[in-house]
């Protein structure tokens, strides 16, 4: 149990260090990597199981009992979003090791890729809110490089965008974590849980809108979200596929996380999550209809879709909370895949502009089946995994009388599938040979890249297939959000 | 804690806000640094009033809170990371700009303009593109 | 069986599509035994069925969303796969001839038999939910198809245009689905109709209900994407847009109604569009001089017919609906196939440049004929059982209904006369419309493997009709399914009554019109709308493109202060919001706890007011150097040697970095261009931010209640952690995760710092850097 | 090395500087009892570092440490990673820390934590960022602070 802990956490570190020391050889980088990575995979897909059958499970770092230590715990929710993570680290590692240029040219490359999943491990696993500050910080800090990586102007410019925003979060978490102490004295979540609930209404209200801020910058609700749009689409394609696929997700976790385990029901904002996840899927939605390059169409829809998770955690009821978990499963698979396609499509023709861009399809069959199928899911279109997670929270909206907020939804995935055909109409279809960059993959690095996106194809059509048990799944983790004694037990050891 | 020092915070705080908002990335970073101190006065503030450094063994009784202490101590070594990093960023802006100021996103500022466009007349292109 | 029907065709479909471009036109053979097989099945257990047997099959997806796979096949269900794999399978073969080796015909193969598929999916599905989930695949199935002819801008348009308004539709009957399946208690189709919910929630779920089958079933004022759909390879048109997919909104329509009619404003809202859309289609019929889109504007009309049979929910119109929906199948798909014949061998199918048609014609002549016959309802073709059916539905019942056969009425003069200019193509042109030219005589007439599928159909109109005993049963049984009072045996001869005499009446008042065509173009172009249906959706296209563009260009303004400003702010206001909202204060707290902190608190709050004041850069740093020592002075008094320790080493490495950096840039701060944020707003989130850190620090500070927990780490630090500094203890043991992720950070910077600082020296990259570097 | 460089003004650096790595290394080793630790001691470390720089530029700081910036990143990290992970290896708690007494020949007896050595990493890491910087923003940022491309 401990290594199933503390192994996704420590194990990218040290593959990390490792990097370091081999930097001079690319292939003993990779291997290390790709290793690392898949030893993580099974190390966390091993814990979900385990969580799945025996429930949260937690372990006491350096064997300080909570609240003393920092406490490593993972739920349902925590093992699920960590299966789904290391899948897509290693699934776009493979991808960039394929690409020309995205990780050969830039010895940091790998290590600061391991950091970042190092950070990310250990947001979904901590169970200390400070320690929830220092690992965003490690994998901000990771991606800060990654984003940057290459010193090209667009990406200075929109690095520096992402960095000051971020910044600007990590001082409001350190002002959040400091009003936190002050009124409570502890930092361990489950401890919080229970002493949170003693403090006055007022104190317990603002402490609890603050850490939505501070997290909503993260995940890119409305109206904070602004950076993101401007900043992912300059990044090189596998890196803002990681970003895209789990950066937000994050802050959506630890939207989830903060919402439920902290805060007493009464403080619970519903109707102002609800407003903000319907004002963050309209105007989200509204930028991607307006873009006509592929990543940025594709960022956009980004904020669109974390209005979804946001109005399933608005909810605040079981169905509601499972109708977003389900749907951060579809969406990190998914979205993650799409920037690859667009990665693909880039490689292939030298630009992501629409206008630039036609009738790939003659050119590349295998890419446009690689593109349709995701951009169907994305914009919800049943049988693919879109449209059960979507069903789950219009299911879950209807059943708690929210209808304004589900009838958004459902115009909201309306111009989802608008611009989803958009890209397809301009990219694919239309007359000619298409633009050709005349940069033709070789065969070793096109199976890389078109095998990881396949791959990840593949995966979003076994979600659809496997959608119920994955939707009973989501409903255990989020009966285990609704009902927190199990974790607090656990952290605490009663 | 005092009024005295949560003012203080608050000035650093506020200041660092102010800064922050402006053009030039160095006062943006500076601005960043100022809000870091305004937190951390508040960080350490947390933890009461302080007190005697924690060294147990010797002879005090009116410890300060030692964990906000470590937490800082965290934050600021984590600070001076990203400051860092930040710094090499504007020097490389420097480098491909030959300017320190933040300009706005290229695509953003042409959709607006299409927007206004736009609105000015209203266009007949259809549903594609 | 019945999954496996659907299996056959989603795995016959997607094998001929990823064999497209080797099996060419073998890739329709493959599809098209999919429906072949499925049409033969269930004419084999049409018997049991017909006898009132019912076959359902169920498979678990996902039962948490009461999301699982309920097939049902009864009496209705088998009417409808008699149009959908029977029609599909002559489809088929009617393509074989049409696309010859066309390149693209393997994908026209696999998208057809995927849409069969979905379409079957569609009919057979027993649960609200599977019902949606088909209903979008033929949504996206057609969007492909519409718009097979990529490399053609319109085609592409039209397929967007077709995708969004049944999309539309189709979200908004999901909506309506799970509103009705949540006060129902379930998504089983058969169990809702079986026991009705009510309320007013199940009136809005309805009304949901009925855009989605509106849109899909092209009904006013969702009409306009069924003729722009007409560029789409005629094959495509006929199945689709005439046979199959047309109809799932009728279908569903005709499902719900016997339950639903009564409740809410069902029966006034189907009753009123089914009219308004047959009367409003036939009149834009008599205009174009495009066939496919005269044929376009008859479906509609024809639709609209249907929706008012089967939506009104009394038994006999029941019935009379379900004779029709074979009908028209039965008529509509032919017509569709002779005039693709034509533009296949004419290369037009414009009325004004239309060929005369010579002696190997005569065939194609002859299918044209009969099925526009059974259109206008000629006896003795189907097409006339099918209108007397329902004329006599609705003789002698309430006054409402009298209203409505006179719609009807109306509608099928209409009908009637723009049969008559169809058929007119096929026989003189030069009828309808004057050639811009001499029309050239196409003597040499398509092939007989091209005529015979709609020779078939045409055929069956004719023995249909004068048999009705052939399908007197099937049609019966579907109507009972449907609804139990429902059926009457269908006859050729009733004797003379009322029906007939209208029947006489539409048939003469349409010819007239027919023969008075110049006169109603003339009213026509003076009276008809001027904006139409297309216009309408341009406008809300292009208006929700502008509302986009408008609500980008404020939100993204692309300016950093002003996201750092909205985000601060909000960060600001939000929770003091939450915080005042409690209407709890704890009380102004010390004054000032120690003296020395004093000049510390002046010393910080001159330097940060000096450093935002500063106008040089050098100046600015140096006064954040001075707040970073002064802040070493306060850990100092706060008794944390420690941090000041830290405090002072960083800051001042940090202080020589800065000076680095800066020592590269200009020594002012220079104006370029305005400040995207305005000094007053600048000031008040500032003064905002200042505000809530400092009431929220008093609160929270003055809420707390428990002894913190470092407590028990002063108690172990020494016996358990082995050190007496408490503060190195909690760092690297009691939170050494914490630093471990701190150092982490530490490498990241590390690497970060040198690959910026390397980047641009990559010769290949910037090869210009010299002249950048200065 | 720069020409006209005063010999006094050089062995005045030279002293400081070794002054200051060996207040940084007791700051690194006392941490844990009085204020300091690997922080403090590496942040003193890359001061005494920056000091020099100043004087001597980056050619003086290369030749005054081993190795180059990076290898002190990996190998901080690898003790602070390692120390996590030795507890682990045994089935205990992660970064469980445990003493050791021992004779250490020169200094005499003391108590060993393994919490330690893990403050020696950060110390590592600390100085390994610190050279970072100095290499990455200093004099003569053209030359790689990295290793460059091995080919691939």
């Amino acid at each position: 149990m401990n290594l199933l802990l503390a192994g996704p956490v420590v194990l990218p570190l040290l593959g990390a260090a490792l990097c370091i020391g081999a930097g001079r050889s690319r292939n003993a980088q990779r291997v290390i990597a790709v290793l690392t990575l898949t030893a993580v995979a099974v190390l966390s897909a091993v814990l979900l199981l385990r969580v799945d059958d025996e429930g949260t499970v937690a372990v006491q770092v350096g064997g300080w009992e909570a609240p003393v230590g920092i406490t490593l715990v993972a739920d349902r929710l925590a093992a699920i979003m960590l299966v789904l993570a290391v899948l897509m680290l290693l699934a776009v590692l493979v991808y960039a090791i394929g690409q020309p240029g995205a990780e050969e040219d830039h010895v940091g490359f790998h290590p600061v890729y391991l950091v970042l999943a190092a950070g990310v491990a250990l947001a979904f696993l901590t169970g200390d809110l400070f320690n929830l500050f220092v690992a965003f910080e490690v994998l901000l800090m990771a991606s800060y490089v990654l984003l940057t990586l290459g010193g090209r102007a667009d990406q200075v410019r929109s690095g520096m965008t992402y960095v000051v925003i971020s910044l600007l979060a990590s001082a409001l978490f350190l002002a959040a974590l400091a009003f936190v102490y002050a009124a409570t004295g502890t930092l361990n979540l489950a401890d919080l849980s229970e002493k949170v609930a003693a403090l006055p209404t007022g104190v317990r209200t603002g402490l609890a809108l603050l850490l939505i801020v501070v997290f909503g910058i993260k995940s890119a609700i409305f109206p904070l979200f602004f950076w993101l749009p401007d900043s992912y689409p300059t990044a090189p394609s596998p890196v803002t596929a990681v970003f895209a696929g789990l950066l937000t997700k994050v802050g959506v976790y630890a939207l989830l996380r903060s919402q439920t385990l902290l805060f007493p029901p009464d403080t619970r904002p519903g109707t102002l999550l609800l407003v903000v996840a319907a004002l963050t899927m309209v105007v989200g939605v509204l930028g991607a209809v307006t873009q006509d390059d592929i990543k940025r169409i594709l960022s956009f829809h980004i904020v669109s879709q974390i209005g979804y998770m946001v109005m399933g955690l608005g909810l605040f009821t079981v169905a509601g909370l499972a109708g977003a978990v389900i749907y951060i499963i579809h969406h990190i698979v998914v979205k993650t895949t799409l920037f690859l396609v667009a990665g693909l499509v880039e490689q292939r023709t030298g630009t992501g502009k629409l206008a630039e861009l036609t009738g790939l399809r003659r050119l590349e069959p295998v890419l446009a089946v690689l593109f349709l199928l995701p951009a169907l899911s994305l914009a919800g279109i049943p049988p693919f995994s879109g449209f059960v997670a979507k069903l789950a929270l219009v299911e879950a909206g209807m059943g708690a009388e929210a209808y304004v907020v589900v009838a958004v939804s459902l115009a909201v995935s309306l111009l989802t599938l608008f611009s989803m055909s958009k890209i397809w109409s301009n990219t694919f279809w239309g007359p000619g040979p298409g633009t050709d960059s005349g940069r033709t993959l070789t065969a070793p690095r096109r199976a890389l890249m078109v095998g990881s996106t396949g791959g990840l194809v593949a995966l979003s059509l076994a979600i659809a297939v496997a959608a119920g048990p994955l939707y009973a799944l989501s409903e255990r983790a989020a009966a285990d959000l609704m009902d927190t004694r199990g974790y607090v037990e656990e952290v605490l050891g009663r | 804690m005092s009024v005295l020092m949560a003012v203080t915070a608050g000035v650093l705080c506020a200041t660092g806000t102010y800064l922050v908002l402006g053009r030039q990335l160095s006062r943006v970073i500076i601005g960043i640094a100022m809000l870091g101190h305004g937190v951390n006065v508040l960080l350490v503030l947390s933890g009461g009033d302080g007190g005697d450094p924690v060294l147990v063994g010797e002879d005090v009784t009116d410890f300060a809170d030692p964990l906000p202490q470590a937490l800082v101590l965290t934050a600021i070594v984590i600070t001076f990371g990203v400051i860092s990093f930040l710094l090499a960023l504007a020097y490389r802006s420097w480098v491909v700009t030959a300017d320190d100021e933040v300009e706005d996103d290229v695509e953003d500022r042409r959709i607006a303009r299409e927007a206004e466009h736009l609105l000015d007349d209203r266009g007949d292109e259809g549903a594609e593109r | 069986m019945l999954l496996a029907l659907l299996a056959l065709h989603a795995i016959a479909g997607l094998a001929a599509l990823s064999g497209a471009r080797r099996l060419g036109r073998w890739a329709l053979v493959l599809g098209g035994l999919a429906p072949a097989v499925t049409i033969t099945w269930a004419a084999s257990r049409a018997g049991a069925v017909l006898d009132g047997d019912v076959i359902t099959e169920q498979v678990s997806w996902v039962p948490g969303l009461d999301l699982s796979l309920d097939l049902r096949l009864d009496a209705f269900s088998l009417l409808m796969i008699v149009l959908v794999s029977g029609i599909g399978t002559l489809v088929f073969a009617y393509a074989w001839s049409y696309f010859g080796r066309a390149e693209k015909v393997g994908r026209v193969a696999g998208l057809l038999t995927l849409f069969a598929g979905a379409m079957l999916g569609v009919v057979l599905a027993d649960n609200l939910l599977l019902l949606y989930v088909c209903w979008e695949l033929t949504s996206v199935t057609s969007y492909l198809l519409i718009g097979i002819d990529d490399d053609e801008p319109e085609a592409r348009a039209a397929a967007l245009h077709a995708l969004l308004v049944t999309s539309l539709g189709g979200l908004a009957m999901l909506g309506g689905f799970v509103l009705l399946g949540q006060a129902g208690g379930t998504y089983r189709i058969s169990a809702l109709v079986a026991d009705p919910p009510s309320g007013t929630l199940v009136g809005v779920a309805l009304v949901l209900v009925l855009v989605g089958a509106f849109t899909k079933s092209a009904q006013y004022p969702f009409h306009s994407w069924l003729p722009g759909a007409m560029v789409a390879p005629t094959p495509i048109s006929a199945y689709l847009h005439s046979a199959a997919m047309v109809k799932a909104g009728v279908y569903l329509v005709a499902l719900l109604a016997p339950a639903f009619a009564t409740t809410g404003v069902w029966r006034p809202l189907v009753v009123g569009v089914g009219l308004t859309t047959m009367i409003a289609g036939g009149l834009r019929a008599l205009r174009p001089f495009d066939l496919k889109q005269l044929l376009a504007f008859g479906t509609i009309s024809q639709l609209g017919f249907l929706m008012v049979l089967l939506g009104i929910g009394l038994p006999e119109a029941t019935a009379a609906g379900c004779t029709l929906l074979l009908a028209h199948g039965l008529f509509k798909a032919p017509l569709f196939m002779v005039v693709g014949i034509v533009d296949h061998e004419a290369h037009t199918r414009d009325l004004r440049t239309l060929p005369r048609l010579g002696t190997g014609w005569t065939t194609v002549r002859v299918a044209a004929f009969l099925s526009a016959a059974s259109m206008a309802a000629i006896p003795p073709l189907a097409g006339f059982l099918a209108k007397e059916k329902a004329y006599d539905a609705f003789v002698g019942g309430s006054d409402g209904e009298r209203l409505v056969l006179a719609g009807i009425v109306a509608g099928s003069v209409l009908t009637v006369a723009y049969s008559l200019r169809l058929a007119a193509a096929f026989w003189r042109p030069d009828a309808v419309a004057p050639a811009d030219g001499p029309r050239p005589v196409l003597d040499h007439g398509p092939s007989p493997t091209f005529v015979a599928p709609a020779l078939l159909l045409a055929g069956l109109s004719l023995l249909l009709g004068l048999f009705p005993a052939l399908w007197s049963s099937l049609v019966d049984q579907a109507a009972a399914a449907l609804d139990p009072e429902a059926g009457a045996s269908l006859k050729l001869w009733h004797g003379i009554n009322t029906a007939l005499v209208l029947s006489g009446l539409t048939l003469a008042l349409g010819t007239g019109l027919f023969a008075a065509r110049g006169a109603v173009a003339r009213a026509q172009a003076r009276l008809a709308p001027t904006v139409t249906g297309a216009d309408v959706y341009d406008a809300v296209v292009r208006r929700v493109l502008h509302l986009a563009a408008l609500v980008t260009s404020v939100v993204q303004s692309g300016s950093l202060p002003i996201y750092a400003a909205v985000i601060l702010g909000t960060a600001a206001v939000v929770p003091a919001v939450g915080l005042l909202s409690g209407a709890w204060w704890p009380g102004w707290p010390t004054l000032v706890t120690r003296a020395a902190d004093l000049p510390i608190a002046a010393l910080l709050v001159i330097a940060a007011l000096a450093a935002a004041m500063a106008a040089r850069r050098f100046v600015a740093a140096l006064f954040l150097g001075v707040a970073g020592y002064a802040m070493t002075l306060f850990f100092v008094v706060q008794g944390a040697p420690d941090l000041a320790l830290t405090q002072f080493a960083v800051e001042t490495l940090s202080v020589v970095v800065f000076l680095l950096v800066l020592r590269r840039l200009p020594d002012r701060f220079e104006r370029h261009r305005a400040p995207a944020v305005g000094v007053v707003p600048r000031l008040a989130v500032s003064a905002a931010v200042g505000v809530f850190v400092v009431a929220m620090a008093i609160a929270a500070s003055g809420a707390r209640t428990e002894p913190p927990v470092s407590r028990e780490m002063t108690e172990r630090a020494l016996p358990e952690g082995d050190g007496k500094n408490v503060v190195n203890v909690i760092l690297v043991d009691f939170r050494g995760l914490d630093t471990l992720g701190e150092v982490t950070v530490l490498v990241a910077a590390g690497i970060g710092v040198a690959a910026l600082a390397r980047a641009g020296q990559r010769p290949d990259r910037r090869p210009d850097r010299r002249s950048e570097v200065t | 090395m720069r020409p006209r460089r005063s010999l006094i003004l050089d062995t005045t650096l030279r002293l400081v500087f070794d002054a200051a790595l060996v207040l940084s290394v007791y700051l690194l080793f006392a941490g844990h009892n009085q204020p300091g630790g690997g922080f403090v001691g590496g942040l003193v470390a890359g001061g005494a570092l920056g000091l020099r720089y100043l004087a001597g530029g980056l050619d003086e700081v290369r030749a005054t440490l081993p190795g180059r910036p990076w290898h002190y990143l990996s190998a901080g990290l690898l003790v602070a990673v390692g120390m996590a992970l030795r507890s682990l290896v045994g089935g205990g708690a992660p970064l469980d820390q445990t003493a050791y007494t021992g004779d250490l020949l020169v200094i005499g007896t003391a108590k060993l934590t393994t919490a330690t050595i893990f403050d020696v990493g950060v110390y590592l890491i600390v100085v390994g960022l610190v050279l970072l910087i100095f290499e990455g923003l200093g004099e003569h940022p053209s030359e790689s602070p990295v290793p460059e491309e091995h080919g691939s």
